[in-house]
């Protein structure tokens, strides 16, 4: 299956689930969000805003090529 | 000491006089006084917002130390908004107050906001924010919410019709009480950067002025200089 | 009171405790202590910078009660230096700091600088800034600067090694006295965010972490929340 | 000549010269910044610093289609 690449930014304690490359990330065509979240080993429930291009996603969006991906954790401190 | 025209010379010609008057006669409830709220209500108190109702049933720790600007060493152990109510005085003996030292809850929250054009949430708990949300769509008026934790920060506005938080932390009954300021803690520099946000937000919202973050996120993090603003709707 | 160990508490994990170690025995200098420099010394103070000279000539006026974290209205009239020390020595008694309540110029300001680890431009003349730039990379040390106008305002890193002001505000002998702020006066929540980008970028210079706005202009718009980081060099 | 378009910010006080059209501005090619500030009747000296896509340019510059330009004026309050 083809592969594509997406640029990834993994927020605040995400951080340390960033891959090699996060500029310029390789995944299968028709990996959704979910399982690139699965791929990367984020625990579920860890990412609380997916925004796909500047735009809220759900974990059920197909990643296209040239995405920008960011992945943000629950924040609500005070 | 009102110290007359000379107060606010500054703020000209960025904010008009009749803008200023129209701050003069604004009203915004403050709900938590930690981190945020300490920073939100100085910074409207010297621009000139005229009432302001300021809300925390707690009093400082020494952890608060770190970054809360209304805590000095001298107030451990006593209450916020009496800290609130006194630092407003001295730094804007202008501006009307309404310290009230007690935690807000369902049943008194819609009385003390009912008739402000604003409330700000600074609250530490995301349970709460939802509690503030309900009040404030019954209340009728918009809600400029910010949160941290480390050195990151996020800000928004919504408006009663507006979905507000779900479109944030999610729907309801899958809720954690707290996000991942529990393990990250809270800086200083990022609780004033992100107070500094909401009260720019709060001033754009009763002047209707600006480009206001309706339905919008505004995400910072300070380690890599990064602000972005996410569409939520 | 130092509040032992419950004072940093909230700095973790976000600082690691051998950060915080290393911040403590830091020295930094903050140069003006008005709109700017009394957020960023505030702030470092709470983040835990253990030593600080705070250098201004100058007494408050009524007309820096609108955004000068460090004026309030009984102390108007009074030095501004003497005014940081006391509001540190209130919000963070580990911090040893010398108070300079006396204008640098040339002929005493590398004296102030000279075995420092930083130092912070909060001046509000163009021309204090390059007389500042010229002691400092006498003295080897970096510049964390910020400037602002209005709702406007702007933050650049220079170490000694750099051109910095002049990819800034042009070559010497074509300099204004002032920027547009004598146009634009400048609002407290602009002052307060740029400080915080300043105090942060401090903790970053100091820790050697995180992307540094070295040779780069982080440009902050709060009308239209434009936040844009250019390249100088 | 030819006809380009460029995408213009003018910050703060500057922001009183802005034309229509902001986002999608039409110049003639090989027009540089400085006939730009000209054309734009800024006035001189008002501007302060010229990035051009993310970096800071002279007013020499010739603009290209497409490129985002900033005018900044000069910012000093403290």
């Amino acid at each position: 299956m083809a592969q594509i690449k997406i640029e990834l930014k993994l927020f605040v304690t995400l951080a340390e689930f960033a891959p090699e490359n996060t500029d310029n990330f390789t995944v299968q065509e028709g990996t959704t969000v979910e399982m690139l979240i699965r791929e990367l080993k984020i625990p579920e429930n860890a990412v609380k805003l997916i925004f796909v291009n500047g735009k809220k996603q759900d974990a059920a969006y197909v990643l296209k090529s040239g995405d920008r991906v960011g992945l943000f954790p629950p924040v609500g401190g005070g | 000491m009102c110290m007359g025209s000379e107060r606010y010379a500054r703020n000209f010609d960025t904010l008009t006089p009749t803008e200023q008057e129209r701050l003069s006669s604004a009203r915004v409830v403050v709900l938590g006084l930690g981190g945020l709220g300490g920073g939100v209500c100085e910074m409207l108190a010297r621009t000139g917002v005229g009432h302001m109702t300021l809300i925390d049933g707690d009093v400082f720790e020494a952890s608060n130390l770190n970054r809360q600007l209304l805590c000095t060493e001298a107030l451990v152990g006593t209450s916020k908004a009496e800290a609130a109510k006194e630092r407003i005085c001295a730094v804007n003996s202008l501006v009307q107050i309404t310290a009230v030292a007690a935690y807000a809850d369902k049943t008194n929250l819609l009385d003390m906001i009912t008739g402000s054009d604003l409330v700000v949430d600074c609250l530490d708990s995301i349970h709460g924010r939802f509690m503030l949300q309900d009040a404030a769509k019954k209340a009728q008026i918009p809600v400029v919410a910010g949160a941290i934790a480390g050195v990151s920060g996020q800000v928004t506005v919504f408006f009663p019709e507006d979905k507000g938080y779900e479109l944030v932390y999610g729907k309801r009954g899958h809720l954690p009480a707290t996000g991942i300021e529990l393990r990250t803690g809270n800086i200083s520099y990022c609780a004033l950067m992100v107070s500094a946000v909401q009260a720019s937000e709060c001033i754009k919202v009763l002047l209707n002025r600006g480009d206001i973050l309706r339905n919008k996120l505004l995400i910072m993090e300070l380690w890599s200089n990064s602000f972005e603003i996410m569409d939520l709707a």
